[in-house]
């Protein structure tokens, strides 16, 4: 297994609309969080908020190879995956304000993103805690003889969890159609991954659990699809769970409150010189897939979703407090 | 059968019931039983006496519209021929 | 039982796994996954044999990794399975405690009713065996805290055979808890019981001078006692909760305002216990049928100690039930 | 004009120290740069703008602790001229988002609430009564003064039996003194009393009714006095029994329609057979149980008093003979006309004030018998079934019995058994 990230480039044949639409959807994210960023300091948004600055082309290069069959789990850090997985911005934005019209009607917050139709999982806020879950529902999709993918994202934190091996041993064992997607951003909130491993190489990890895995450059939104196109492949083929570990940075603090004490400035603005957005950008431009009418036309479509996600945010409504305890039990009696 | 009849006939039977009852001072839309302090079985006894003066026959489910002077009356006039 | 229904003879052990057989012939859905619960046969024995009858996919050993198996549970739950997950001890479940209390309990809430998860987690409980301070917890009524899902603690063989099908039909996660004394207890039942309700307790024994109020293996010693106290003349009542979340309050409230009088065995500790609510709601809502404060008897708040003498003097007893209660009903009766 | 304020960044925050600005009026600023550096408890960190535009005017200095939401610097758009600095109210400083900044904190003097003027304490003298709360409650409904209870529960508590005790003895002072008690007791009373006023200007008591009140006097006392008692109630279901009944009498004449209390009656003698120590007397310091049931039916007087004939051999007459006997004896009781078997021959007693809407009847036992069976009022109640909950009509029975004689588990049997017999009204 190697340890250097790989950056397979023959697979994927980069035509023009495919180029846009994964730049967009990374800007989409990054703007989107952006407003945020915004509406937390205005105090619309409260609770944890975790933003993805940094990380985008992994839930985008990821999501680019699933089916609507397929289920999502994500982390707490998830809004990125919300939105490219196809929740509507409206729906996530009206969730953080806390409004019924939201995707969990108010119940969950920027950690706990669900969608039953997009087959969301979640929006899991306790580190590892997501990963039994995807064995779980892939493990059902096995028994009942579905050819789907369940792909859980995780970040090198949980890897120091019990339930991350618990889980990779399980679905190896088991051989349940599971793409374990680690983000692995260097940092468990401020604990640097060399001072919580004993072996930062994280793919070794799950490779001694006898599973297909794959160190990524996650800064390379191309490289994400590739390596998860290759990985969906043979997950959807019976061949058992397979493990990406996707080298990526938060350009932003871990949450909203964070000081940031455990990181150098300098370390972030080498990282920002491989922010996703910006070097495929360059990269399109240089291959003259894109030029700077599209970019406008890019900023300009995904402001107006933003802005149209706010205005219905803003228009939604407050549950009643009467309904307070609905959903803690069941509302039709049976299974 | 005049209603006044009928109702010398409920205050006659009354009367066997609880004699020490000042029945002129009866308000007729007081509940008998209470005004007279009358139990379930004075009240049959009531009930038999005012079938065998009248010959009106009162099925027991009809037994809760018997409550005052006022309703025995209207009830019974509304059954005597 | 009717007349005319063949009545057949069997343990508490072969209750729950005729619940669990016909549960997998009647569903293709519902699967069993624990550890030891295939090739050993269960760690009490309950699931010996079933891995004959339905094959290694339906009834699935799992290495020793409670918070992965549970969490596969609520993951195949929500997959469109009906799992049946056995987790060996309530200590054990300790291991997975992330998985149910933050998962199980949380994902409808938090989904915003989207994502139910129609799941049924056994475990073994309580002390009595001498397996010392690890293994002998009795933590139902601390389950029963947590709302979100369901906690049921069959006594009798009827419970142990009818509660298991009703919790699988349950959208929700329903927990069982068999206390591990049961397992060898043998009992008649109908041959073709029906399964039971979840919702309600019992009065097991009709009586008017006290409520003993308990759950679990300790029916039986609060029945046994009932039966001492009656020769003294005091006519006991006995309720079996059988279920301590959601907890049916109506019945034992109802019984106290008969009785005036109540106590509560609970094989759990005594500090924040199931008892403990039971007390409070009693208080709250039938204060004024009180003739003497209620009582509890609980285990004693040690870790339980291997020795035999010291282990019986830490669980309830029908004895202490016995003198407890003849000291409520001192003066009349 | 946009407000650069200081933010929220996080729940718990509520106020921060503007450290350093990285801009000064007049710099041209673009959204997503760091302008500013805030102290928070977690430590400093750099604020963002999201705006575009050139600073206008640094409204907080440096070292400045101030509640989120205050306007930190105004940012004015690109091309629009500087706002003159005395155009800028004082009050703009503070926070005007548009829900409320943030909770004011303790330390920042909220209004001092003044320490309560304690209620002088009670005479620590006097000890605290410890009365249980059923006690209380029908010493309440009882009229009892539970400060004159004598409380024989733990640490001298009151309870419910000390209650009963005490409202029995009242109501046993209560009559007028008997100078010579009447040899042959005629009645027992049974709370509460049914004391009429009188109706009409009546001259005085007629002569009968005062003997009859020394004769319960002297009975009740003696009761009191000697019996100890226990009381057991139960509620029974009586929609099988009403309906049976109501299908019966849908088939009867008046003349011929049975009344719930011969139901009752009857239901007594069958479940005596089965609990036989209830039926007899206490006489030499024994129980003498009695073969034949003769039960002592109570009968009220509307002018106040009771009278209690028996019902001679009640296990072995049917429905029908027990309501002609009832048309038999009440008109004889009201006249004050009985036989003297009738007055002396009940080897035990059945009250039923249901008719005066009475839910529970706690008797007092007529010595030398051993038992006493109380009816209440028959009212809709919800009862649950087989897990099912309903409306039933439901009778509470009640039973006191002498505990020389016997012992609650007997007592709890006889209305085990009394209950499983309304059950079955056909087979009364």
């Amino acid at each position: 297994m190697s340890a250097e990230p790989t950056t397979p480039q023959a697979a994927i044949r980069l035509d023009r609309d495919h180029a846009l639409h994964l730049l967009h959807e990374m800007v989409r994210i990054r703007r989107f969080e952006a407003k945020c960023a915004e509406l937390y300091g205005a105090m619309k948004i409260r609770g944890f908020m975790h933003l993805y600055d940094g990380e985008e082309a992994v839930a985008v290069g990821v999501m680019q190879v699933l089916t609507p069959q397929d289920a999502i789990v994500a982390t707490y850090r998830e809004h990125g995956h919300a939105l490219v997985r196809g929740i509507s911005a409206g729906a996530i934005m009206a969730e953080m304000y806390g409004k019924q019209e939201g995707c969990a009607r108010g119940r969950g917050g920027s950690m706990h993103l669900f969608d039953a139709r997009t087959r969301f999982y979640g929006g899991n806020a306790i580190v590892g805690g997501g990963l039994p879950l995807a064995v779980g529902l892939a493990l059902a999709d096995h028994m009942q003889g579905k050819r789907q993918v369940t792909c859980c994202f995780f970040g090198d934190g949980a890897v120091a969890e019990g339930e991350f091996h618990e889980s990779m041993n399980l679905a190896a064992l088991w051989k349940v159609p599971v793409l374990f997607v680690c983000e692995n951003n260097l940092y468990a909130m401020g604990t640097a991954l060399q001072v919580a491993q004993s072996v930062t190489d994280l793919a070794h990890k799950a490779a001694s659990y006898a599973m297909p895995a794959i160190p990524v450059d996650g800064m390379d939104v191309l490289a994400v699809e590739t390596a998860a196109q290759t990985a969906a492949a043979a997950v959807r083929a019976g061949e058992g769970p397979y493990f990406l570990e996707c080298r990526t940075y938060r350009f932003r603090a871990h949450s909203m409150f964070d000081a940031e004490l455990y990181r150098s400035k300098a370390e972030v603005e080498e990282w920002k010189t491989r922010d996703p957005i910006a070097t495929f950008a360059q990269r399109l431009k240089e291959q003259g897939l894109l030029n700077d009418a599209d970019v406008a036309s890019i900023e300009r479509e995904v402001a107006r979703e933003i802005d149209e996600a706010v205005a219905f945010a803003e228009a939604g409504t407050w549950e009643p407090v009467e309904d307070l305890m609905r959903f803690v039990y069941s509302e039709r009696r049976t299974a | 059968m005049t209603e006044a009849q009928i109702k010398e006939v409920i205050l006659k039977v009354l009367g066997r019931i609880a004699p020490e009852a000042d029945l002129d001072t009866l308000d007729p839309d007081a509940n008998v039983r209470e005004a007279l302090d009358i139990d379930s079985f004075d009240h049959l006894n009531l009930l038999i006496g005012l079938n065998e003066e009248l010959r009106v026959d009162i099925p027991e489910a009809d037994y809760g519209q018997l409550t005052t002077l006022a309703a025995i009356l209207s009830y019974l006039s509304a059954r005597v021929r | 039982m009717s007349g005319g229904t063949p009545i057949v003879k069997l343990t508490y052990r072969e209750a729950v796994r005729d619940a669990i057989r016909e549960a997998m012939y009647k569903d293709a859905r519902v699967f069993l996954m624990g550890e030891d619960v295939g090739r050993y046969g269960g760690c009490f024995a309950v699931s010996k044999g079933l891995l004959q009858e339905f094959g290694p996919a339906r009834i699935r050993d799992t290495p020793l990794s409670e918070s992965a198996f549970v969490g596969a549970g609520i993951g195949a739950a929500m997959g469109g399975m009906r799992p049946i997950v056995e987790i060996m001890t309530v200590n054990f479940s300790l291991l997975a405690a992330d998985q149910i209390l933050n998962n199980a309990a949380t994902m409808l809430h938090m989904s915003g009713g989207q994502f139910n998860i129609p799941l049924v987690i056994r475990m073994a409980t309580g002390g009595g065996r001498q397996v010392a301070a690890q293994h002998s917890h009795c933590l139902e009524g601390w389950y029963a805290h947590i709302p979100g899902i369901k906690v049921v603690t069959p006594a009798t063989i009827e419970d142990a055979r009818g509660m298991l099908w009703t919790a699988l039909e349950d959208p929700d996660p329903v927990l069982i808890f068999e206390n591990n004394t049961l397992y060898n207890m043998e009992g008649e039942l109908a041959a073709d019981a029906q399964p039971v309700d979840i919702n309600y307790a019992r009065v097991r024994r009709p009586g008017r001078d006290i409520s003993i109020i308990t759950y679990s293996a300790s029916l039986f010693k609060a029945l046994e006692a009932a039966a001492v106290l009656a020769g003294d003349g005091i006519d006991a009542e006995v309720i079996d909760l059988r279920t301590l979340r959601p907890l049916d309050d109506k019945t034992f409230l109802t019984s106290v305002a008969k009785t005036h009088r109540a106590v509560i065995v609970d094989e759990g500790w005594r500090s924040g216990s199931i008892a403990a609510e039971i007390s409070a709601r009693i208080m709250e809502r039938a204060f004024y049928e009180l003739d003497c404060p209620v009582e509890r008897i609980c285990s004693a708040e040690v870790p339980l100690p291997y020795a035999k003498h010291l282990e019986q003097a830490a669980l309830p007893q029908a004895e202490t039930i016995v003198a407890t209660v003849k000291r409520m009903v001192h003066s009349h009766g | 004009m946009a407000e650069f304020r200081m933010p929220s960044l996080g729940a718990d925050m509520e106020a921060g120290t503007l450290i350093e600005w990285k801009v000064k009026p007049g710099d041209r600023i673009t959204r997503g740069d760091i302008i500013a550096e805030v102290e928070t408890d977690k430590g400093i960190i750099e604020v963002e703008v999201f705006e575009d535009g050139i600073v206008d005017q640094i409204l907080v200095q440096p070292d400045a602790k101030v509640p989120v939401g205050t306007v930190l610097a105004t940012i004015r758009s690109v091309g629009a001229a500087p706002m003159p600095t005395a155009d800028r109210a004082v009050a703009e400083r503070m926070p005007v988002g548009a829900e409320p900044p943030v909770q004011p904190s303790l330390e920042a003097g909220g209004p001092r609430i003044p320490a309560p003027t304690m209620v002088p304490p009670a005479s620590t003298t006097e000890r605290r009564l410890r009365v249980s709360p059923l006690a209380r409650k029908l010493a309440d409904e009882l009229g009892i003064d539970v400060s004159t209870v004598q409380g024989t529960g733990p640490d001298g508590a009151i309870e419910r039996a000390d209650v009963e005790r005490a409202a029995a003895a009242k109501k046993a002072e209560e009559r007028p003194p008997a100078p010579t008690p009447t040899p042959s007791p005629t009645t027992p009373e049974v709370a509460p009393t049914p004391e009429v006023p009188p109706r009409a200007a009546k001259a005085a008591v007629p002569e009968f009714q005062v003997r009859m009140r020394r004769a319960i006097a002297a009975a009740m006392a003696r009761s009191n006095r000697e019996i100890p008692h226990y009381y057991l109630e139960t509620r029974i279901d009586m929609s099988r029994a009403l309906r049976w009944l109501e299908t019966e009498n849908q088939k009867r004449t008046i003349k011929d329609r049975l009344l719930p209390a011969v139901l009752l009656v009857k239901a007594v003698a069958k479940a005596l057979g089965d609990v036989p120590e209830l039926n007899g007397y206490w006489i030499d310091d024994r129980l003498q149980p009695q073969e034949a049931i003769h039960i002592g039916f109570a009968i009220s007087l509307r002018q106040g008093g009771l009278v209690i004939p028996a019902i001679h051999h009640v296990d072995l007459k049917s429905l029908d003979e027990l309501m002609e006997v009832l048309h038999d004896l009440i008109p004889r009781v009201r006249a004050g006309r009985l036989r003297s078997s009738e007055l002396t021959d009940a080897t035990i007693t059945v009250t039923n004030l249901g008719d005066l809407g009475v839910e529970v009847v706690y008797g007092v036992i007529y010595p030398p018998q051993v038992a006493l069976v109380g009816f209440g009022k028959i009212v809709e109640q919800p009862w649950a079934e087989h897990g099912m909950l309903g409306i039933r009509p439901i009778l509470t029975a009640t039973l006191a019995a002498d505990h020389r004689a016997t012992d609650g588990h007997r007592g709890g049997q006889f209305l085990d058994s009394l209950n499983r017999y309304l059950q079955e009204p056909a087979k009364l």
